[in-house]
């Protein structure tokens, strides 16, 4: 399909819409409504264009202009919104670059949209980032003519804990609405009253949780914006460092914005194969923990107290309390740790020559998963098994709810994603039909057709072999479908063992399904890949009491009711005080995983990088040095000394190039699983204390005068007091 | 006590005195050029240590002393240090050889710490050493500015050493000795030596401001394309030192041209008329010459801005040496040939040389304005927009 | 005789330094103090004159210039490696034998320079007056020589260093460019700036 | 350049050497400045509400000036205004606003940029300090209303005597700065 937009002549599939053929070319055009994984509606009337199309005469030929022989171009009587319009065989568009009817009638829609818009730009969060201030800038007049008085509604309130509302900044682009219908499927904001009286507002008493912050990110405008970052910094002063979340499994793609060392904001990435464009609320949200109340310098006991001391100080701690203890040494890390941590703990696990390394979250035995999250998304039938994606994947929920919508993936061109996908529409009609959901109740048996409460392993025996008309009624929707994806979560994988597995197998086998066991932790399956669990004699993470002394990072054995102490001499390396911390002889600062260089699997095998953003995290250090120095006081040389030397021993042993991924991350194939008991039970759980925002808590960053400068000020003999006679 | 003893003792206690007194002249100097800078600029000058600023010099020396002597990596540590000893050394002896007075003024003693015979000749020796301490100064420093400032002095001196000697020429061939006493008590015979030599006084003028690098000749030390030249890498003590020697070299300066040109230690013999005796007061003469053309140096040094380093040698070899030889000429001609009219057409001819070159001076400005050698290839020249960029 | 010891003993450190110094700049400064001394010398005999002009044209002009150029090329670096020009040792150590030979010819067939005794006689006192006219009239023909050996070796040089201008070809002198004398339109007012 | 000029020239010297300097003496005299002079900032406030009280801040805490600073010397953190006791007008004002003096060039961009004309820069030069920490000024040292600079009101709380400024605008502060005097 040729399609020519300002004389550019672009070939284009079927089906693109005008505003995608305008940006495919090249060219620009203002819009506030369209967003790319959201219906078009043509709400704001902004990315009006010119367009024309050749006519076919009675022939079934173009009508051909006299003079040129060319097709001849019927132009349409007034400017049309593109993001509506589809692009066809032979259009012309003429957007604002060589159409003054166009600039001019842009121009005008902006000077309608800002009849009422408050244009307290200084005092908005969004200021800087707000798209009506752009397009107002490059494609308004600079000037209103009308001189009386703007319309007035309520200001900055909160909708939410997490989301503020402005009345009189929005400008009825109707994202939100869209995106709560569309996206999560919850029917919670629209629009009340009418005309020049309309505003946004939700009858519910609030907004439901889960992924309600995603309407901050695409709002164009300051009317919704996210109350945790409000007035922490603007737009221009953040350290925009684009990294992948560690939370949970997903990996989704995160921008993490950072002022002065501190973590203020963190905003959704695109990555169209995983999240798409949006994360869960736990993401954006739960991010305080990086910043408050955080550990800066280690810590060693002395005389039964915890006291601050260097890092020479705490190795010569380490040093004096592994003395004894031989290779009877437990090394236990977070499974959110990165494949580079992971394959350092295990060279230094060999070089002592102890059995007792582990991580968690775990399970005992993890089926081996096939399926990705585009399967997920494009699947004709899902049945979840067991799992609570709210605490454990939640945006795979949202990818379930993309298959019930129909499954369609967004186009992309040469600009990305397509920004109008002309076949997603407004209050779209799902297949609740599709989705079945066997366990506890949960947010998605609200969407599910099929819904059976079971519990434990035996649920996927009870699939098998149906004994309930509902489960039949599942089996039949697995066996009748030509694409379906068996999602298994928390409550059968704990029990699961090798005959689990074969079970699971030959269900999948049988019905031609894809399986997706969801990882009990963000890098579990990676981490597992590398055998970073209890060789034969080892002490698994449960039992860690059971080893001479022990090294824990980021774990917190003693807040889960397991031992917190291994016999003799514990290390904890974490980024907090935590329970397990203030049992321990030695405590070294860690550092969160937005402070990270390294590479994450996600729960579908896909390779992510993590970037380190600029936050103050004093003297901590991530897990690779933590292991140098441990290693230094047992007296050995530390086999991997740094990100380089950890991917070359991963490359080196299981071929894993992680040096330069691909922006979207990089697809692994399945690897069977290893079995190792783990002693205790997983329960996933998305929020953790820390994590919870405390608006009153997030204080200012700075300090008094003093205190403040005393860091940057030249050595000097001994200062003077301020009115002393200097 | 022998006799040889005695008088060692004697020259001893002079050079000292003499030293002193330089180095107290020195230290004032300082102050007096500042204010008389300042007032010319319509400022005040230092006026907060001591009252009117008095006590200027002294806090000045207190710092230059207590300062932190520093160490320079690459310097070459022996000549370094012995740079500004030879710098100040040379000056100081220099003064040494002039005289304040007729023999045996000074209480029976000889107003002078040493006499050659060679006299004139002696001093301008002992200037031309001391142009070792500036430029092994330059050298000494390991670094480029300082090296550049060297080089420019040595060849500034020896450039306007060559008209300096050449334009006393003419002088000693009047006189007939080299021997500063001769050339006095012949002037106050005959008359001051400017009447006779004004065209050879105002080079030798010319060239003293260029031998002690005072403004417009101070390209060795020029702050704003050098910073301070072959000063750059000295501080405390050893930058003191230099700035004794050059003022020390302008006191002495201005006393040979005081004893050269203006009678020396007699005053005007026309004040006899009203108080008898007056233009035999030992010293205060002396003094009273020196402080005038201390003042030129630093009414000079107020109103003129410096050469550039092309016009300062053009100007030298094209201008100041031909004329002394000139000059020199002339007055040995007069002499081999017209010695019998008497000394006042020499003083004619001298004067309308002179006068001649003031009234030529913008024609004969081009010799040392106009690049030779060279054609005007301003076509040529790539061009660029004016204003900044 | 106490300061002839004493500087003759000067003079000879300075030359050894001269010789010896690895620096050029701290041989030149040996050099200095060689002449130095010898001025001394000469004052010592109460020739004042020549010691003034000794010191005036040796130590204050020429070595001036010596170690310009020394500086200027950046010659000052301590001499190492091969030498640069074949069997300089070889050639030396023969002009060594030959000075050696030469100086104890002299030294042996020392005898009082007779005629020279009228000019040291005239010397005298050692004043410009007498150096003058000894010079001018006695050894008028050895100055006049030097001084047209002296301009010689001055036009030499001026013509070794004089850079050729390039004239265009195929025009005499008279027919070339005349160079541009100061055009009123180009004049620049005064201080003004000459790219 | 003749001669003559020359003498021309050192005419004009000489005859200088006898006129009057035109030095102030400046800690004893006050120096005279423009009212465009720009010196320490000014963060100035609305008009009071009821005579007797403080009017609210200017600022709102949206730091532009710190964007448009070339120098990078001015820090603003924001937070919500208590709706009781509003500190500025609008929900938002400057927690904490300090611009380090010796940093900042005192070019005026940050007036430039303020949207509400809270940030102004006064006529107050004398600010020398003995450390960094005392040249970073805050809310409390330029709040319309504080007479001098740390170090002078450092002085005047030594010597219980009130803050003398070196210096006078005989035409009177600008407009802008409202409500600050200066001695004339």
């Amino acid at each position: 399909m040729k399609v020519t937009v300002d004389g550019i002549q672009v070939d284009l599939p079927a089906g693109t819409s005008a505003i995608d053929a305008v940006f495919h070319a090249g060219r620009d055009v203002p819009y506030f409504c369209a967003h790319a994984y959201l219906s078009p509606v043509g709400a704001c009337r902004m990315c009006l264009v010119e367009a024309g199309t050749p006519r076919k005469g009675k022939d079934g030929e173009f009508e051909l202009d006299e003079a040129t022989g060319q097709p001849r171009v019927f132009w349409m009587p007034k400017p049309m919104a593109s993001c509506t319009m589809q692009a066809t065989e032979g259009m012309h568009i003429r957007t604002a670059r060589t159409s003054d009817v166009v600039a001019k009638a842009q121009a005008g829609m902006m000077e309608f949209t800002l009849l009422n818009h408050p244009l307290d730009c200084p005092t908005c969060d969004k200021g800087g980032a707000c798209e009506l201030q752009d397009r107002a800038f490059e494609y308004g007049y600079g000037a209103s003519r009308y001189g009386f008085d703007r319309r007035h509604a309520d200001k900055h309130y909160a909708l939410s804990d997490f989301i503020i509302l402005d009345q009189e900044r929005c400008i009825h682009c109707k994202r939100c609405v869209r995106y709560f219908e569309e996206v999560p499927g919850q029917e919670v904001l629209d629009f009340i009253e009418r005309g020049g009286h309309t505003f946004i507002d939700t009858e519910e008493g609030g907004l439901p949780v889960g992924f309600q912050g995603n309407i901050a990110d695409i709002c164009p405008v300051g009317a919704l914006l996210d109350n945790v970052a409000r007035f922490r910094g603007r737009n221009w002063e953040y350290d925009h460092t684009p990294t992948t979340c560690t939370l949970c499994p997903v990996g989704c793609s995160i921008t993490v914005d950072a002022r002065n060392g501190r973590l203020e904001r963190v905003v959704a990435g695109e990555n169209r194969d995983v999240n798409e464009l949006w994360i869960c609320d736990a993401g954006r949200f739960g991010h305080v923990f990086a910043t408050e109340e955080r550990l800066t310098v280690p810590l060693v006991r002395v005389g039964g107290e915890l006291r601050e001391a260097t890092w020479d100080q705490a190795v010569e701690a380490m040093r004096q309390g592994f003395l004894g203890h031989g290779g009877n040494v437990g090394l236990y890390l977070n499974a959110d740790s990165t494949l580079e941590e992971g394959a350092a703990l295990v060279a230094l696990a060999e070089a002592i020559g102890t059995a007792s390394l582990d991580h968690w979250p775990r399970y005992a035995h993890t089926p081996m998963s096939t399926a990705t999250l585009t399967d997920v998304a494009t699947a004709d039938a899902v049945v979840v098994l067991g799992a609570d994606l709210g605490e454990e994947a939640p945006v795979v929920e949202l990818r379930i709810l993309e298959a019930l919508r129909g499954g369609l993936l967004p186009p992309e061109f040469a600009h990305g994603t397509a920004i109008a996908d002309l076949r997603l529409t407004e209050r779209p009609s799902r297949t609740p039909e599709k989705l079945a959901v066997i366990g506890r109740e949960s947010r998605l048996w609200g969407h599910a057709g099929i819904r059976v409460a079971a519990s434990g392993p035996d649920a996927l025996t009870r699939l098998a072999r149906p004994d309930t008309p509902e489960l039949q009624a599942a089996l039949r929707l697995l066996e009748g479908a030509g694409k379906p994806v068996l999602i298994l979560g928390a409550d059968v994988l704990n029990g699961a063992d090798a005959a689990f597995s074969a079970a699971l197998g030959s269900l999948a086998g049988r019905v031609g399904a894809k399986v997706l066991a969801l990882p009990a932790g963000a890098n579990s399956r990676g981490l597992g890949g590398l055998n970073l669990v209890p060789g034969a004699g080892g002490m698994p993470y449960a039992r860690l009491d059971g080893v001479g002394a022990a090294f824990i990072s980021r774990l917190d054995p003693a807040a889960q009711g397991l031992p917190g102490r291994a016999r003799g001499f514990t290390v904890v390396h974490d980024t907090h005080l935590t329970a397990t911390a203030g049992l321990a002889d030695v405590v070294l600062p860690a550092v969160t995983g937005y402070e990270k260089r390294g590479t994450t699997i996600n729960l579908e095998g896909r390779l992510l990088p993590l970037t380190q953003a600029p936050l103050r995290a004093g003297e901590g250090a991530d897990l690779i040095r933590a292991l140098a120095a441990v290693a230094e006081a047992l007296g050995i040389r530390p086999p991997v000394r740094g990100l380089r030397g950890a991917q070359t021993w991963l490359e080196g042993r299981y071929g894993l190039r992680l040096a330069e991924l691909p922006a979207g991350g990089l697809l692994q194939p399945p690897r069977p699983a290893q079995d190792a008991a783990t002693g205790t039970a997983h329960t996933p759980n998305l929020w953790k204390p820390r994590m919870v925002p405390h608006p009153e808590r997030r204080g200012s960053g700075v300090l008094g005068r003093e205190a403040r400068t005393e860091l940057w000020e030249l050595p000097m003999a001994p200062a003077p007091r301020p009115g002393g006679d200097d | 006590m022998p006799d040889w003893l005695a008088a060692l003792l004697i020259t001893l206690l002079k050079g000292v005195l003499v030293a002193l007194a330089l180095l107290t002249t020195f230290a004032y100097m300082t102050l007096i050029e500042r204010r008389l800078l300042a007032r010319m600029q319509i400022r005040h000058g230092p006026n907060r240590v001591g009252p009117g600023g008095l006590l200027q010099p002294l806090a000045d020396a207190v710092k230059s002393i207590f300062k932190e002597d520093l160490r320079v990596t690459m310097a070459d540590k022996l000549v370094y240090t012995m740079a500004p000893i030879v710098a100040i050394g040379m000056a100081l002896t220099a003064f040494g050889g002039i005289p304040a007075g007729p023999p045996g003024s000074l209480f029976g003693e000889d107003p002078w710490v040493y006499n050659l015979d060679a006299g004139i000749l002696a001093l301008l020796a002992l200037t031309s050493m001391g142009v070792y301490g500036i430029f092994l100064g330059g050298w000494a420093s390991g670094s480029k500015y300082p090296i550049l400032g060297g080089l420019r002095s040595s060849a500034q001196m020896i450039s306007y050493e060559l008209g300096m000697g050449l334009s006393i020429l003419g002088l000693l061939m009047l006189v007939g000795s080299t021997a500063f006493v001769n050339i006095v008590e012949w002037q106050a015979q005959s008359g001051w030596m400017l009447l006779f030599q004004s065209l050879g006084f105002a080079l030798f003028l010319v060239s003293s401001f260029a031998e002690v690098n005072r403004t417009p000749f101070d390209l060795p030390e020029a702050e704003q394309e050098l910073v301070a030249g072959y000063l750059t890498e000295y501080s405390a003590i050893k930058w003191a030192l230099f700035q004794m020697a050059e003022y020390v070299n302008m006191i002495t300066a201005s006393a040979i041209m005081a004893t050269l040109f203006f009678g020396g230690y007699r005053g005007p013999v026309f004040l006899e008329g009203l108080i008898p005796g007056i233009s035999g007061w030992p010293i205060i003469w002396l003094v009273v010459k020196i402080a005038f053309f201390l003042f030129l140096f630093i009414w000079v040094r107020a109103t003129l801005p410096r050469f550039r380093y092309d016009q300062l040698m053009r100007f030298g070899w094209k201008l100041l040496l031909p004329l002394a030889l000139a000059n020199t000429m002339m007055t040995a001609a007069y002499l081999a040939f017209a010695r019998g009219l008497g000394l006042w057409p020499l003083a004619l001819l001298s004067l309308l040389g002179l006068l001649a070159l003031f009234a030529m001076s913008d024609r004969v400005r081009v010799l040392w304005n106009r690049p030779t050698g060279r054609p005007h290839t301003d076509d040529a020249l790539p061009t660029r927009p004016l204003g900044g960029d | 005789m106490i300061a002839f010891m004493l500087l003759g003993a000067l003079a000879l450190v300075g030359a050894v330094i001269t010789i010896t110094a690895r620096n050029a700049v701290h041989a030149a400064l040996g050099l200095v103090g060689t002449l130095l001394s010898v001025a001394g010398l000469f004052a010592s005999l109460s020739a004042s004159f020549l010691a003034a002009i000794q010191v005036i044209v040796y130590a204050g002009a020429i070595l001036v210039l010596f170690l310009f150029v020394i500086m200027l090329l950046n010659a000052n670096q301590p001499i190492t490696g091969r030498d640069p020009v074949p069997f300089v040792r070889e050639l030396a150590g023969i002009g060594g034998v030959i000075l050696a030979g030469a100086l104890a010819i002299i030294a042996f067939s020392y005898r009082d320079p007779r005629p020279l005794a009228e000019g040291a006689g005239a010397l005298r006192g050692g004043t410009a007056v007498a150096v003058g006219e000894t010079l001018l009239t006695r050894f008028l023909l050895p100055f006049e020589a030097v001084s047209i050996l002296l301009l010689v070796a001055i036009v030499g040089s001026v013509a070794l260093v004089k850079r050729p201008v390039p004239q265009p070809d195929g025009l005499t002198d008279a027919e070339g460019v005349a160079l541009p004398t100061e055009s009123p339109e180009r004049t620049a007012p005064e201080g003004g700036v000459r790219a | 350049m003749s001669v003559l000029d020359i003498a021309k020239g050192m005419g004009i010297t000489l005859s200088k050497l006898f006129q009057k300097p035109v030095t102030v003496s400046y800690p004893e005299e006050r120096a005279t400045l423009q009212p465009r002079f720009r010196g320490r900032h000014v963060l100035t406030r609305h008009p009071a509400q009821r005579p007797g009280e403080l009017g609210l801040e200017k600022c709102i805490g949206c730091s532009l000036c710190a964007a448009a600073c070339p120098a990078y010397a001015i820090y603003v953190e924001a937070a919500e205004n208590d709706p009781q006791h509003p500190t500025s007008p609008g929900e938002r004002y400057a927690k904490v606003y300090e611009i380090n003096m010796l940093r900042c060039i005192f070019c005026g961009l940050c007036e430039e940029a303020c949207p509400t004309g809270a940030v102004v820069l006064g006529n107050e030069f004398e600010m020398a300090d003995f450390r960094y920490r005392d040249l970073v000024y805050g809310k409390e040292d330029m709040l319309v209303g504080v007479d001098g600079s740390l170090p002078q009101r450092r002085e005047a709380a030594r010597s219980g005597k009130p803050v003398r400024v070196g210096f006078k605008v005989p035409e009177g502060a600008r407009p802008e700065l409202e409500g600050v005097e200066y001695p004339t």
